[in-house]
């Protein structure tokens, strides 16, 4: 299906451009948005750690690297291709040219120097800067439009976080201008180089943008104004689009029918997460006999769950079946193909044969077992889902105590040594993210913050032996070798039961079709804050 | 005098009777879920089936059913509320109003405090500390509670004291206690009934507004106001979600005030500011 | 009086003391504004780093002192979500929520008094079945779920108000219902009760045999002791009315200071979290000891020691 | 004393109309009150002193107590015919009351002077005095030490005997034709009930009202009124001139009460208290009302109740032993 082998920064630019025919004279309207948050609402890149960033920073601000926008993932931005040094410790950044600040000045290689130095900086609270700061040497103005960063050890996979559709931290910021004019001011009048312009920011309220008048790499808007609104009810935000107040609005899968009865749009985003549940801390001393900790048990569990109703009824059609952990259909390094029918055969719904695991495994009669529901930010169905996965539990014979956690009470159950969470099963997500390895190593490496195999100091052989194929994928520089290294690996944590995909979810969006019109989304990134310079006026594209 | 409110008697009596024999009374679980079944409308809807009089909710669970159950956990959550709540209140505000001087100044700067300090956040934190539960519900209602009622009792035992019969018990040689919980309690038990019962609204709704803050009774476990907050987006596609609970805690909640009113007058004609 | 003023200026300082200190302490209990920041899946070296960027180090003890010797300068802290001082924050959105609770307030007294003194003097009749449904309705209806219901009946089915936000007079409409309907419910049933006191006093008799009009009997003699019990019991209606903003900032998406604190809590914002908790109770104390100033002008029994 | 009446109450009933039945509180009382006289209205508590004198200004406590029955004749005019403004411009400016229970008889929320000034503006004054003159003169009247001061302040702040006075100051402030003044002094010290009566007896000479004083006690009677009128369950029973009553009372009712007051005591050295209860109002014997508790009774006092009969000058008894 979506099975391809992709070549960093093989892309050329100019096709991003396709659709930016629009002229300044052509843009009028507001578009205004709806949102449940703003995140800490601050222009200054490196303060936002959050999702939001997405949204509300994306607009005026480019990332180093882009999206592939059809299919998801990477693809070229500020950076019109990246490529890997010969010995592997650094990688070449080739900027694209003629690229302008809000001010008018030139982008240029200091500029993303500049960007990535204060993202790494002491001040800096984006999620991922400590990461950066492991892995990042120094970095080289080569010349204008070329950047080289030498990174410490082999880092195969570094460019994926300087791009949106991972993380924030490849968010350029005005060199000159920062440095001319004090941080202070260019938090209150930020520039930046994106599609939109800033206009103003009310806390708690909303923030407003303006089009930029020539034509943008990104798509120049279609709307003079963009307005983001924070509305944190969800009645409240579907009423908004429903009156015309608000364009577009995120909503949860329990709002589809409101919208469909309402002759709205509903936009859905394909492979934003996987709604998946995992079992914690199996391989302690004192779990170790326990029901959980038999890899029968676990994959009993998973059969017993009808994933069919739970994406037709519980997300109301609007979900789909999912692959391995963490793996969406524009993942890198992975056989696509191989590992969706996997996912059918695997993830089935089998009571029969759920039943006959248990009392293979000597409980013929289920067992008692602690489940930790728990709904992310940003995913608020989770729980229901979380419901539906327990009641199917019970419906085979495990007595399930569940028990909800608002989530940041359940972050603190699996930080140390996770006392109130070993031997129990929890509701969890992945984000859509093209680098599954990523994922893997929070979820299953020793020093990861789950470990869910084993920790630093309590890792038996099959702990150790993940940890080796992890390191294997992580710095195979050959793309065969990683292909097959990540395939391995895949095939381990699958076969482990230990943290199992539940549903595949989608991002939603309420869409009033006379406020805007038809639009695409890109696949795997919820927030569209790349997205609104390509949305149309209704009169342009109806639906 | 009043009538005997003989409808809030049914109305309370029903809601007690569910609450006790709910699984005797619907071949449904509360819990268990069918998920195909989801979101079908009360029988007398286009669509809905005399299998699920009140229709179904997002997992294809059995309104009339969520509805009994939830009679219990509401009837519990607020019985233990008031109990601990009103029984501190009760105490407190005897100590005080008889002890007097520094005990009663401090114990009532502390019931300023109390409604200095917005209650609500006080139960949102406890619930993201403890987690979402009926015991943490039960607490920070109990803390809504106490202060009301210290401060209301308190002004009771201010006016009892002075009355002859204390006196009277202090030149036997009564101990304080005993004067407290002997003689003076039973007088201020008509207030604290009617507190009680006027009381009953308030925590049904504040519970209700809990879980719209995500800090009320735990899904799959159905209570009334969870069972409103939760079908709050789905007014115009699924009305029977939250209108038919929040219809029920009306109803209930003019009874226990009808009966608060009546217990009132019949108890003590002059104790109206309530 | 200046005497007692000061006396609960000095109780209103240690309150806030103890308030604040519980709110720390507690508040630390429910979670680490450091998970907040980080993905899901962060090590524990991104954790550790995070804390020292957010000056999170050091034992709660540590913190709690660091905390002390600040806010007795004034400095309440740097809001970990915002990244502003967690006061200037409190005071951009202390004016959206104080436009909304006047109208409120009015709404209840308007519709309270008359409404209230009417059901007394009708006892049983019309006005007063009407006045005590309108109570019930307004005590046992979760003001959420009134909110909602406001929006879809007027903005999406009428369309003849905004559903939400800030804005023209147009806007203040559906929330000052949602937040005034209890403080009426609650303010009629107590104006009733105690109009029905005061009806039937003596001092009501004589008024009559002197010729007072009927109108003066119930607006100026009656009323003003009914509202009495009204002043007395603010204490409660304050407490209901920040629970009130809340709800009603968070259905009407108004950017108030109730739907700030309940972030903070959710956000596990301590700086944040603690200068709004400060500043709430500042405030309703401060209103607490207006009200009982109030009190004592309404009722001249009331004297200061 | 042979003036024509200033209030004059011909068969007056006022009845309550509960759900549990009729209470018949006043049923066919009729009394004469003469300028410049003071009548006594005396009976047990409940028998319906009080609510004779709320029906004669029309401020029935309740909405199910109805005057059905009988006149009200001020100075000729039926009062009960009068529309309720009317009404209203007789209270206070013609009828003036005095209630029992000075604690409780004014409003704790306003100050002396504002509550007189609502009586005193009512009355046109053309001597060009301020309200608050005036009602500083009218507390001097009623013998308030340091009125000027008293205007300003609160009734919690006044004993008991100095509100009563203030109210007997509003009362006094119109220069009522009438001045109903029940039980006045029942709720003060003794000591101060005698100064409260003779203040009484001093503004009646003065302004030459008739006062319809209604008590329980004969000892405040013998003090205090001209003429007596003994009610007993809603009706009068025995009325005539004080002397005459104490000399020579008729009703065996009238009897009992004069001798249970210990200093009016003569015949018998022991104070006697009445035996029984009288009977409820909602359910009156057909026969004399006194029959039950009467130590003279006879078959025909349960059979038709007695019609007042003349038996001396000016003074009548409702007895079949007076017949």
């Amino acid at each position: 299906m979506l099975r391809r082998s992709r070549v960093l920064g093989g892309l050329a630019a100019s096709v991003l451009a396709a659709f930016s025919v629009a002229h300044a004279a052509d843009q009028e309207g507001t578009l205004v948005v709806a949102l449940e948050t703003l995140g800490g609402q601050t222009m200054d890149p490196i303060l936002e750690g959050r999702a939001p960033h997405a949204h509300y920073q994306a607009p005026i601000y480019d990332a180093l690297i882009g999206f592939n926008l059809e299919e998801g993932g990477l693809g070229p931005g500020v950076t019109e291709r990246w490529e890997l040094a010969e010995d592997g410790q650094s990688w070449f950044f080739h900027l694209q040219k003629g690229l302008k600040w809000h001010n008018g000045d030139p982008l240029t290689a200091h500029d993303v120097k500049f960007s990535l130095e204060r993202t790494m900086s002491e001040e800096s609270i984006a999620s991922r800067a400590s990461a950066l700061r492991r892995n990042v040497k120094s970095i080289e103005v080569v010349d204008d439009h070329t950047v080289r960063v030498y990174t410490k050890g082999v880092q195969v996979h570094f460019p994926a976080g300087l791009s949106r559709a991972v993380f924030q931290e490849g968010q350029l910021m005005p060199k000159n201008y920062i440095e001319s004019v004090g941080v202070e001011k260019f938090r209150a009048e930020p520039v930046g180089s994106g599609p939109w312009k800033f206009v103003e920011s009310v806390p708690g309220d909303y923030v407003e943008f303006e089009a930029v008048e020539g034509p943008h790499w990104r798509g120049t808007p279609n709307f003079k104004r963009l307005r983001i609104l924070l509305v944190p009810e969800e009645s409240t935000r579907v009423a908004m689009v429903r009156t015309g107040e608000a364009a577009i609005a995120s909503i949860s899968p329990e709002s589809i029918r409101e919208v469909e009865a309402a002759n709205l749009k509903l936009v859905t985003v394909p492979g934003t997460m996987q709604a998946i549940y995992q079992f914690w801390g199996t391989y302690k001393e004192g779990h170790k006999d326990s029901p959980l900790a038999d890899v029968r048990v676990r994959e009993a569990l998973s059969l017993a769950i009808d994933r069919q109703q739970i994406i037709d009824h519980v997300m109301y059609g609007q979900a789909s079946w999912p692959m391995p952990f963490a793996t969406f259909s524009y993942a890198v390094d992975t056989d696509i193909a191989k590992w969706q029918e996997w996912g059918r055969t695997a993830l089935r719904y089998d009571p029969e044969r759920a039943k006959a695991l248990l009392a293979e495994a000597g409980y013929p009669d289920g067992f008692d077992m602690k489940f930790a529901n728990t709904a992310l930010p940003g995913t608020p169905y989770m729980t229901q889902i979380g419901i539906a996965v327990a009641d199917f539990w019970q419906k085979i014979g495990v007595n399930v105590d569940i028990k909800h956690y608002e989530w940041g009470a359940f972050r603190l159950l699996y930080r140390g040594e996770q006392k109130s969470l070993a031997g129990a099963a929890s509701m969890f997500r992945t984000a859509g993210r093209p680098v599954a390895v990523a994922r893997y190593s929070g979820g299953f490496q020793s020093k990861g913050g789950h470990h869910l195999f084993g920790d630093t100091e309590e890792c038996n052989d099959f702990c150790q032996a993940y940890d080796k194929l992890h390191q294997e994928v992580v710095t195979a520089q050959d793309a065969e070798l990683r292909a097959r290294k990540t395939d391995e690996m895949l095939t381990m944590v699958a076969d482990s039961w230990m943290a199992v995909p539940i549903i595949e979810g989608m991002g939603y969006w309420a869409v009033n079709p006379e406020q805007v019109g038809k639009f695409d989304t890109i696949p795997g990134r919820h927030e569209l804050g790349d997205v609104f310079e390509r949305m149309p006026r209704p009169e342009q594209k109806p639906w | 005098m009043r009538r005997l409110p003989l409808i809030s008697f049914a109305i309370i009596g029903t809601m007690i009777f569910v609450a006790v024999f709910a699984p005797w009374l619907t071949p449904h679980s509360p819990i268990d879920q069918s998920l195909p079944d989801k979101l079908l409308p009360p029988f007398w809807e286009e669509g809905g089936s005399t299998e699920y009089l009140l229709g179904t909710d997002i997992f294809g669970r059995d309104l009339l059913t969520r509805l009994f159950y939830g009679a219990r956990v509401s009837l519990i959550v607020t019985g233990l509320a008031l109990t601990v709540g009103g029984g501190v209140g009760l105490v407190l505000g005897i100590l005080s109003g008889y002890v007097g001087g520094k005990l009663d100044a401090f114990l009532m700067r502390v019931v300023d405090a109390a409604f200095a300090f917005p209650t609500i956040l006080f139960a949102l934190l406890l619930a993201v500390t403890m987690g979402q539960g009926m015991d943490t519900l039960v607490i920070a209602l109990s803390l809504f509670l106490w202060a009301g009622f210290a401060r209301v009792i308190r002004g009771e035992v201010l006016a009892i004291k002075q009355r002859d019969f204390v006196a009277l018990a202090r030149v036997h040689g009564s101990s304080p206690a005993r004067i407290m919980f002997v003689h003076i309690m039973p007088n201020v038990l008509n207030t604290f009934m009617v507190l009680l019962t006027l009381n009953v609204g308030v925590i049904i709704v504040a519970e209700a507004s809990l879980s719209f803050l995500g800090a009320g009774v735990p899904p799959p476990t159905p209570s009334w106001g969870l069972m409103v907050a939760e079908g709050r987006g789905k007014i115009t596609s699924a009305w029977w979600l939250s209108l038919i609970p929040g219809i029920a805690i009306t109803l209930v909640v003019l009874s226990f005030n009808l009966f608060g009113d009546w217990l009132r007058d019949r108890l003590d004609p002059k104790l109206r500011q309530l | 009086m200046q005497r007692y003023i000061l006396q609960r200026l000095v109780q209103g300082v240690i309150l806030l003391a103890v308030v604040t200190s519980i709110v720390f302490f507690v508040g630390r209990m429910t979670g680490n504004p450091v998970d907040m920041m980080l993905p899901e899946d962060a090590t524990e070296e991104d954790r550790q780093d995070m804390i020292v960027r957010l000056k999170l180090e050091g034992t709660v003890m540590d913190q709690f002192g660091v905390f002390i010797v600040d806010a007795v300068q004034g400095d309440l802290g740097t809001s970990i979500r915002y990244r502003q001082p967690a006061t200037d924050i409190f005071f951009s959105r202390l004016p959206n929520t104080l436009l909304m609770i006047p109208p409120a307030m009015i709404l209840a007294i308007v519709m309270a008094v008359p409404l209230g003194v009417i059901s007394a003097l009708r006892r049983g009749g019309i006005i007063d079945r009407i006045s005590a449904t309108i109570a019930v309705l307004g005590i046992s209806t979760p003001n959420f779920w009134l909110g909602i219901v406001l929006i879809y009946l007027f903005s999406v089915t009428l369309g003849w108000l905004p559903s939400s936000r800030m804005g023209g007079p147009l806007n203040y409409i559906m929330p000052t219902i949602t937040l005034g309907t209890f403080l009426v419910a609650g303010f009629m049933r107590l104006i009733r009760s105690s109009m029905l006191e005061t009806l039937d006093s003596e001092f009501v008799k004589l008024a009559r045999i002197k010729g007072v009009s009927e109108t003066a009997v119930i607006w100026k003699h009656c009323l003003r002791n009914a509202l009495i019990p009204v002043l007395s019991l603010w204490g409660v209606f304050m407490g209901g009315l920040v629970t009130g903003a809340i709800v009603t900032e968070t259905v009407f998406a108004w950017p108030g200071i109730g739907r700030l604190t309940y972030e903070a809590v959710i956000f596990r914002d301590y700086p944040l979290l603690q200068a709004v908790i400060i500043m709430d109770a500042i405030f309703i104390l401060f209103i607490n000891l207006l009200v009982d100033i109030l009190y004592a002008y309404v009722d001249p029994r009331i004297r200061f020691e | 004393m042979d003036s024509a009446p200033v209030l004059e109450v011909r068969n007056l009933h006022t009845h309550f109309f509960l759900r549990r039945g009729v209470v018949k509180a006043v049923d066919g009382v009729s009394f004469a009150l003469r300028r410049g006289e003071v009548l006594g209205l005396v009976g047990e508590s409940g028998c319906g002193k009080s609510l004779t004198a709320l029906s004669i200004l029309r401020l029935l406590p309740q909405a199910a107590a109805r005057t059905i029955e009988g006149s009200v004749l001020l100075d000729g005019e039926d009062l009960l015919a009068k529309s309720p403004g009317e009404m209203r411009a007789v209270r206070g400016q013609r009828i003036a009351m005095i209630l029992q229970d000075p604690q409780t008889s004014l409003n704790p929320v306003f100050s002396i002077g504002n509550q007189l000034h609502e009586a005193l503006a009512r009355r046109p004054d053309n001597t060009g005095r301020s309200l608050r003159e005036r009602a500083v003169d009218v507390l001097r009247r009623v013998r308030l030490a340091a009125p000027e001061q008293r205007v300003g302040q609160y009734p919690h702040e006044l004993s008991g005997g100095m509100k009563q006075r203030v109210v007997g100051a509003i009362a006094i402030s119109c220069a009522p034709e009438v001045m109903i003044a029940d039980e006045p002094t029942t709720a003060l010290d003794v000591t101060i009930q005698l100064q409260y009566l003779d203040l009484l007896k001093e503004l009646q000479s003065s302004l030459d009202m008739g006062i319809l004083f209604i008590t329980h006690d004969f000892g405040v009677v013998a003090r205090m009124c001209d003429r007596v009128a003994v009610m007993y369950a809603g009706r009068i029973v025995e009325t005539g001139p004080v002397r005459e009553i104490f000399d020579n009372p008729v009703h065996p009712y009238t009897q009992a009460l004069i001798a249970s007051v210990p200093k009016l005591r003569r015949k018998t050295g022991r104070l006697r208290a009445i035996e029984g209860q009288p009977p409820a109002l909602s359910d009156l014997p057909v026969g004399c009302r006194f029959a039950d508790r009467c130590p003279h009774a006879e078959p025909r006092c349960l059979e038709r109740y007695p019609e007042a009969v003349n038996v001396g000058e000016n003074h009548s008894a409702s007895c079949w032993l007076a017949a």
